[in-house]
């Protein structure tokens, strides 16, 4: 039987210790997920299992597999269990594939067997991927796809533990729960998984054991049955309630305040290429507009071509005036990149100056700051050098000191662990209701939308026909909810 | 799981250039910098004064280096030459830099004919062997230092004008470049605190590395007897000149060819450097 | 799909070299023009050597029809171009086309030959010095192909020539008469193109092994070989296969000292002199020449990188 | 990939197959005498490349000259001229073939000579002659002429005055391939090398080497590397600067003879600067020549203080002192002549500067003699720019009135006697618009004298016409000489060195003389 057990793990660089004392197992047909936030170091766990420590950083502990007890220092002989008893799921499987072989080449090179072909078809359709994907190349596949390949791949070593390190990143939500299946799959077969996940949905669905990780060690585990409905130390309340499903839907409430923006039978699209048609909504002042739909459907060209970055092919946008032309903001989903990479975040706020009405707009900075709980010195880091939850609150910051009537959100939350999520879109609502601020918040997650938002619209497709925007702030009986 | 994300973005942007490439890049550069600047001060002996009766002479006090077929000191020779090959090939640099920059911006910043225009011709010029143009304009015009640095220009500055736009054209499409004209800042600020910053490194690194290619360049065309006009002292004019003698009196060859490999190799360094680091 | 897409692109490339062999011919013609001096007294001069006079000039002249306008004298050409008539050189009086042919044949094989041998050995160093990163190899490797490159061709002509032809007596000095004259000239050219080449090929590496999947190919219990031939060789070719534009130009660049050095009568060399010398036909054909070969490596090149690596065929503007 | 990768090893494997089969051939010795000249066959028009297809003992005049720089019967047998000069017959040598088989007639050679009058260029001697009538007399061919000339058996020595096979010509008369009755018969025919074979049906004796590869090579250093690397054996015509470094290498050996060639400069003497002799005696003093001459041409005895050389023994006066440097008595003359320094050092006269531009060959020789000349004119006031670019350009700016001063190498001994020469550069109607002799000297007593030579019918007429040309072309100066040019064949330890004919007049290679070492 296939176990795996960490026994006082401790990962540590020349300056500081990340992880200490940790120890954890897993057994045969049992998922154990290590739920952490970013920098939690749950990561190099999972590398210290592998051998793959980077220079510069020492550890110290015992890996216990399949009854053999390692040194994890001893990253050598850790290497030597690849693929025979070890093996790993990595985030964003496109980077981790081959990138010229064919998805079934890459299962078929595993089996060192006979007819590895018809092999390699049946693990891939094992993992539910349709026989006409199997012959396409990573680039040609999509990121749920890609993650039930590698799982195939995983399915076809003799590896019997398996270590998957956030499967599910960058994954809309209805793809989180095809690479949930696939584990399943996978966990029926024997295997023992070890689960290294932000994601607490994805936890919920396929768990049987549950550690969370913070500052530095394990502070709570347990089965998760218990420990996800129960939790018992603050943190873990606090992780297990910033998934939004677990929040209260917001009620519906007729909008009485000025609309800000408005879309006139829009048609946008990209070189040439209709996205979607047809468009015809409006924003109201005060109000957070959800803007849904699956990726690459056309939600990021629709906020572009309402800030004027792309034309619209055709229709008429009435946006708001005032505050000269920046009263249409922008909050980007990756917010360490919205600074110049080259100056220190209050330089980069400093340059404000440089704008009319700049120096009014700066006064307002430190109240702004305060107001989203930033510290003053962060000013003088650069931008890669804070977190994206801060970050994301400076951009805000930026943003709102010139007093925009309307913000565009687009998955500003994405990119952020569950708590500083849910702490970034409640500061989100309420700059929306105490400043009077419309926003559209572009985003996959329904959960968050149906929490969050005033209004909710979907934008959906059916075959290669341009997208419509479905109203579906009010679910009716009559139409069902489109596919996502 | 990659290098954990234990200093994720903590790229050595700003790292200071390591003792290698300052003793070996930049140091002997500058000096051979200040050599050409300051050399009609360190000159002593007037480069082109022959004394025939000692052609050929090996070094000696006299002449440090030795001398030349016609009794030139070459050490001076030498110290002339910083000032043409290595005024040449800056020169060159700086007239296609300010060039290709100019076309560069105007091409990322206009997609349209402008653009069209400026990047085709580019692509047919970069295609072009320079060498070939470089040597064909000096060889038409008998010489001198107008058509070399004339054809460098031509052969150089659409290199410079393809990394600027399409550098250009990348930074301008970022989320900090959109988030900026979202807030309004203007095409002069956004170029300055954003777009410059990014592309200055390709442009050092393209720069220096062409300096090293335009010595090189300049010496060939001497090698084919297609260089500047006698009597100036150019390091590949006075290898091709005596080139000849290279194996009966090797000392004529080895001074220039030295400065020419220092020169080159500096600025290869420093464009190795740079373009590494971006 | 691809076998599509690649026609168009062989038929974007035809009407390209098209364009640009008329192109390049007519900058000869131009670059002859307007050459300071009379174009009779440079025919002259190449036809006649120390024997020329004011006669010969004048014999020069009327023989090749220099006394008509300048428009008739080009517009014959293009026209008698279009039907494959190249014409007769107004030095030599030999057919154009027999001419530059043979001339291609010389830079054409030292070419092969010395950019094959640059391209093996700059994959061999790029793999040895770009596995591991500022390791001992790389940093040896870094610090000759900087010195290598900073040292003149002829001067790397003339080391080879010295070792190998007047020391060891193995090769040829120089011409294309014996056996292996090819190979110090192919040699040299390598040499010069090798510092570029290889540090393309060693940074493709360094970028591929900075890439995810070769050492995932590790823990999925492959071996290196297999790494580096079945999954991480054509992506990393994908780099030296597109530096060959300007490596095609840097070659027909070199071949010219080359050509002088070990005195070949290779195609560059014969678009200088012929354009020197006012040669209108020869330079134009050369130059015809020379821009369809820029124009078919590159077309190669590309259709080589489209057929290597078909991500760049599927990139699509993101949404 | 596959083939890919097969065609790279299997183009490698073939290089290195091809390299060692060469190497052991060449190590066997495939007997193939190697020769090498500084000068390619640019085409095949006779008054362009005759001289080569001569020298190569391919094709072949009437009258030749031997090594000794004699007149020397080839496809004539004899000749002889009447009494009243104006007569020349010329016995067409029986039974010679051509090397498409076809027998020499006197009605071929007729052809040829009415061919060649119709030349009219200065390089083609023969056009020249003052040729009334051509006809076959029997075996013979007379040539009568309009008045007499006593030139005529030289100016038919002249390269262009290869006697071709008809089937060498197109229809409009211009040369398409080189039929002629030499040794060697042309092979294979490139524009950098020719490859020759004996010619079994020659009228003479037959070569001693059967096979020859002729390579022109311009560049100076590779003609060196050839000799030092063994792959040439003989160089005929190897550069001065070079000599020592081949030599040196140990393995050849160097033949050197003092041509009849000049290596000198000539000037516009219409032009303000050159109008007075003075001035011109003036530049000949500033020049140091034997500096020159040692440290450019690794030979004292190049130094030049005469216009001919030692290449002309009637012609060269041994007994005149050489021409030392002087600059005080250069700068006395100029001043002399109203040449007074401006405030920048340079000599000017009348709001005229003595100031102008050189153009200069490319040739590594060529080059450093005319930095050696522009640094000791800057010496006496006299500022020379110099452009790169070759004769073309000299001749150009002749015939625009533009040039003011030249560099020279002529060749005085084109056929045996030098007077030929010197009436082309000084006597004809064209004289004075040549890129090589002095541009607008007219001299009545040099013209003169000139005709009075050729005219001449007496030994005692001839001697006193000799002695006034070499008076005024001394002193006048139209050509001012600097260094004799001297001829190196640099010949391998492959060849035995003694049967080399060396030819002070380049007229001959003489490969069919040459032996294998034993």
């Amino acid at each position: 039987m296939s176990t795996l057990a960490v026994e006082q793990l401790t990962i540590a660089t020349a300056d500081c210790v990340i992880v200490e004392n940790v120890s954890l197992s897993v057994a045969a047909g049992e998922i154990l997920a290590v739920l952490g936030e970013t920098g939690s170091g749950k990561s190099l766990i999972g590398s210290a299992i592998m051998g793959l420590i980077p220079k510069g950083v020492s550890v110290s502990g015992r890996i216990v597999v399949n009854g053999r007890s390692y040194d994890a220092a001893d990253s050598h002989a850790l290497r030597t269990l690849w693929a025979k008893d070890l093996f790993l799921l990595p985030q964003e499987p496109l980077n981790a594939l081959a990138p010229l072989l064919s998805a079934a080449a890459q299962v078929a090179e595993q089996i060192k067997a006979p007819f590895a072909g018809a092999d390699a078809a049946a693990a891939l359709s094992a993992m539910q991927l349709d026989r006409q994907h199997h012959r396409k190349r990573p680039f040609e596949l999509s990121g749920g796809m890609a993650q039930r390949v590698m799982a195939a791949i995983a399915s076809v070593t003799r590896a019997g533990i398996v270590l998957a390190d956030e499967p599910t990143k960058g994954l809309d939500a209805d793809r989180r729960d095809i690479v949930a299946r696939a584990f399943s799959t996978l966990r029926e077969r024997g295997r023992a998984i070890l689960l290294i996940t932000h994601d607490i949905a994805l936890v919920r669905a396929l768990a049987d054991q549950v550690a969370f990780l913070d500052e530095r060690t394990i502070i709570e585990r347990g089965a998760a049955s218990t420990v996800l409905s129960s939790p018992g130390t603050a943190y873990a309340r606090r992780y297990v309630a910033s998934d939004p499903s677990t929040w209260p839907a917001r009620p519906y409430e007729r909008s009485r305040s000025a609309k800000v923006i408005e879309a006139d039978h829009l048609r946008i699209g990209i070189n040439g290429k209709v996205l979607a048609d047809d468009l015809t909504f409006h924003c109201h002042a005060g109000h957070i507009a959800a803007l849904l739909g699956r990726s690459g459907i056309g939600k990021t060209t629709l906020g572009r071509t309402l800030l004027g970055l792309t034309p619209p092919l055709s229709g008429t946008i009435r946006r708001p005036h005032g505050n000269g032309g920046v009263a249409l903001q922008k909050l980007h989903q990756d917010p360490t990149r919205v600074f110049s990479p080259w100056q220190s975040l209050g330089q980069s706020l400093e340059d404000m100056r440089r704008l009319p009405g700049g120096d009014q707009a700066l006064r307002r900075v430190p109240a702004l700051l305060q107001r989203f709980g930033l510290a003053r010195d962060l000013l003088l880091r650069q931008p890669h050098q804070i977190s994206g939850g801060e970050a994301q609150r400076v951009a805000l910051a930026r943003i709102l000191a010139l007093k925009p009537k309307m913000l565009i959100a687009d998955e500003p939350t994405s990119r952020l662990d569950p708590p500083v999520q849910e702490q970034v879109i409640r500061y989100l609502r309420d700059v929306a209701d105490e400043d009077a601020l419309a926003i559209l918040l572009i985003t996959h997650d329904r959960a968050l939308a149906n929490a969050m938002a005033d209004r909710r619209m979907v934008m959906a497709a059916e075959a290669c026909a341009p997208a419509r925007l479905l109203d579906v702030t009010r679910p009716h009986p009559a139409s069902r909810s489109p596919d996502l | 799981m990659t290098a954990p994300s234990l200093d994720e973005g903590a790229v050595t942007r700003r790292s200071r250039p390591p003792l290698a490439i300052v003793l070996f890049g930049f140091l002997p550069l500058a000096a051979m910098l200040l050599l050409a600047l300051l050399g009609p001060l360190l000159l002593t002996v007037d480069p082109n004064r022959q004394a025939l009766s000692a052609a050929s002479a090996p070094p000696s006090a006299a002449y440090r280096l030795g001398a030349d077929n016609l009794g030139r000191s070459i050490a001076a020779r030498v110290i002339a030459g910083a000032r043409v090959s290595l005024g040449i090939a800056v020169a060159g640099v700086i007239a296609s830099l300010v060039t290709g920059l100019a076309l560069g911006f105007l091409a990322a910043f206009h997609a349209g004919w402008i653009r069209q225009v400026v990047m085709r011709l580019s692509d047919v010029i970069i295609a072009c062997p320079g060498l070939l143009f470089v040597i064909l304009i000096s060889g038409l015009l008998g010489g001198g230092i107008g058509p070399i640095l004339f054809g460098l220009w031509m052969s150089q500055w659409p290199g410079f004008a393809r990394l600027t736009a399409a550098t250009t054209a990348r930074e301008l499409a970022t989320d900090h470049v959109e988030a900026a004209r979202l807030l309004g800042f203007g095409r002069g600020y956004i170029f300055r605190a954003h777009v410059l910053p990014a592309i200055t490194p390709y442009l050092t690194s393209l720069g220096a590395l062409t300096v090293g290619a335009n010595v090189l360049t300049i010496s060939s065309v001497g090698f084919l007897g297609l260089g500047l006009r006698p009597p100036d002292a150019e390091w590949g004019a006075m290898i091709a000149g005596t080139m000849t003698f290279f194996r009966t009196s090797p000392h004529m060859v080895l001074a220039p060819a030295a400065a020419i490999l220092i020169c080159t190799l500096s600025a290869t360094l420093i464009g190795e450097y740079y373009s590494a680091r971006r | 799909m691809p076998a599509r897409r690649i026609a168009g692109t062989v038929a974007g490339h035809v009407l390209a070299a098209i364009g640009v062999a008329i192109a390049v011919a007519t900058l000869a013609f131009i670059a002859v023009q307007a050459a300071p001096g009379d174009v009779a007294f440079r025919i002259a001069e190449a036809r006649y050597g120390e024997r020329i006079s004011l006669q010969t000039v004048d014999r020069a002249r009327q023989a090749t029809g220099l006394d008509q306008p300048i428009i008739v004298q080009y517009g014959r050409w293009v026209g008698s171009a279009m039907t494959g008539q190249l014409g007769r050189s107004m030095v030599s009086g030999r057919q154009v086309a027999t001419e530059v042919w043979r001339s291609f044949q010389t830079t054409l094989s030292i070419a092969v030959v010395g950019v094959s041998l640059a391209l093996v050995a700059s994959l061999a160093i790029g793999f040895a010095a770009g596995m591991r990163r500022d390791g001992l190899v790389d940093r040896i490797f870094l610090v000759v192909s900087a010195v290598l490159s900073s040292v003149p061709s002829f001067l790397l002509g003339i080391i080879l020539i010295t070792i190998f032809a007047i020391g060891l007596r193995w090769l040829p000095a120089a011409g294309n008469n014996r056996p292996g004259y090819f190979i110090l000239p192919a040699c040299t050219l390598a040499l010069a193109l090798l510092p570029d080449l290889s540090r393309v090929a060693r940074n493709a590496v360094v970028r591929t092994m900075q890439d995810f999947y070769p050492t995932y190919g590790r823990i999925k219990g492959q071996s290196w070989l297999r790494i580096v031939f079945a999954h991480a060789l054509r992506p990393t070719l994908v780099p030296v296969i597109a530096y060959f534009g300007p490596l095609v130009a840097h070659t027909i660049g070199g071949l010219v000292v080359i050509d002088v050095l070990f005195n070949l009568d290779g195609l560059g060399t014969r678009l200088i002199d012929s354009v020197l010398a006012a040669d209108i036909p020869m330079a134009m054909g050369a130059g015809l020449l020379i821009g369809i070969s820029v124009v078919v490596v590159n077309g190669i090149a590309d259709i080589a990188v489209q057929v290597l690596d078909p991500r760049l065929f599927n990139a699509q503007p993101r949404p | 990939m596959i083939t890919r990768r097969a065609v790279l090893a299997a183009s490698l494997v073939l290089g290195v197959a091809t390299a060692a089969s060469g190497s052991f051939a060449w190590a066997k010795g495939d007997r193939v005498l190697e020769i090498v000249s500084p000068r390619e066959i640019t085409s095949l028009d006779l008054g362009d490349t005759s001289y080569h297809f001569r020298r190569l003992r391919v094709a072949e005049t009437l009258v030749t000259i031997d090594p000794e720089g004699k007149l020397a019967p080839e496809l004539a047998e004899s000749w002889s001229v009447s009494d009243d000069g104006l007569s020349w017959t010329f016995v067409i040598r029986d039974g010679v073939k051509f090397h498409d088989g076809s027998l020499l007639t006197p009605e071929i050679v007729r052809v040829a000579i009415e061919a060649m009058r119709k030349a009219n260029t200065n390089s083609e001697l023969v056009s020249k002659l003052p040729i009334a009538d051509v006809r076959v007399d029997g075996q013979a061919v007379v040539v009568t002429l309009e008045r007499p000339f006593n030139l005529v058996p030289d100016f038919f020595t002249d390269g262009p005055a290869v006697i071709l096979a008809p089937s060498s010509f197109a229809q409009d008369g211009t040369v398409k391939q080189i039929i002629g009755t030499g040794p060697y018969r042309i092979k294979i025919g490139g524009k950098t090398s020719v490859d020759l074979e004996a010619f079994p049906d020659y009228w003479g004796e037959q070569p001693h080497i059967a096979r020859v590869h002729f390579t022109g090579a311009t560049s100076p250093d590779t003609i060196a590397n050839m000799a030092e690397a063994g792959q040439a054996d003989l160089v005929l015509g190897l550069s001065q600067v070079l000599r020592d470094r081949v030599e040196g290498s140990g393995r050849v050996r160097v033949k050197q003879v003092q041509t009849a060639r000049i290596n000198g400069v000539f000037v516009n003497a219409a032009d303000a600067r050159f109008d007075d002799p003075v001035e011109r005696r003036a530049l000949s003093l500033a020049l140091d020549r034997q500096g020159i001459a040692v440290a450019l041409f690794g030979n004292p005895k190049a130094a030049a203080n005469q216009l001919l050389s030692v290449a002309f023994p009637g012609w060269h006066d041994a007994s005149l002192p050489p021409i030392r440097r002087n600059v005080e008595e250069a700068r006395r003359l100029l001043a002399e002549a109203g040449w007074k320094p401006g405030s920048d050092g340079i000599l000017a006269k009348d709001g005229t500067r003595f100031a102008f531009t050189m153009i200069v060959g490319k040739q590594p020789e060529v080059a450093s003699l005319a930095e050696a000349i522009q640094a000791q004119l800057a010496e006496i006031g006299i500022e020379v720019k110099l452009q790169n670019g070759n004769q073309g350009q000299v001749l150009e700016s002749v015939s625009k009135g533009t040039l003011v001063l030249g560099m020279t190498r002529r060749n005085y001994g084109a056929v045996p006697d030098p007077v030929a020469t010197l009436i082309l550069d000084f006597a004809e109607a064209s004289a004075g618009s040549s890129p090589w002799s002095g541009v607008n000297y007219h001299n009545p007593k040099l013209e003169s004298a000139l005709n009075a030579y050729i005219a001449a019918r007496t030994k005692e007429e001839t001697a006193a016409a000799r002695d006034q040309i070499l008076a005024v072309v001394n002193s006048d100066l139209p050509v001012i000489p600097v260094v004799w040019y001297d001829y190196n064949v640099s010949i391998s330890d492959r060849v035995n060195f003694d049967s080399v004919p060396i030819d002070a007049l380049e007229v001959s290679f003489w490969i069919d003389r040459v032996r294998w070492a034993e």
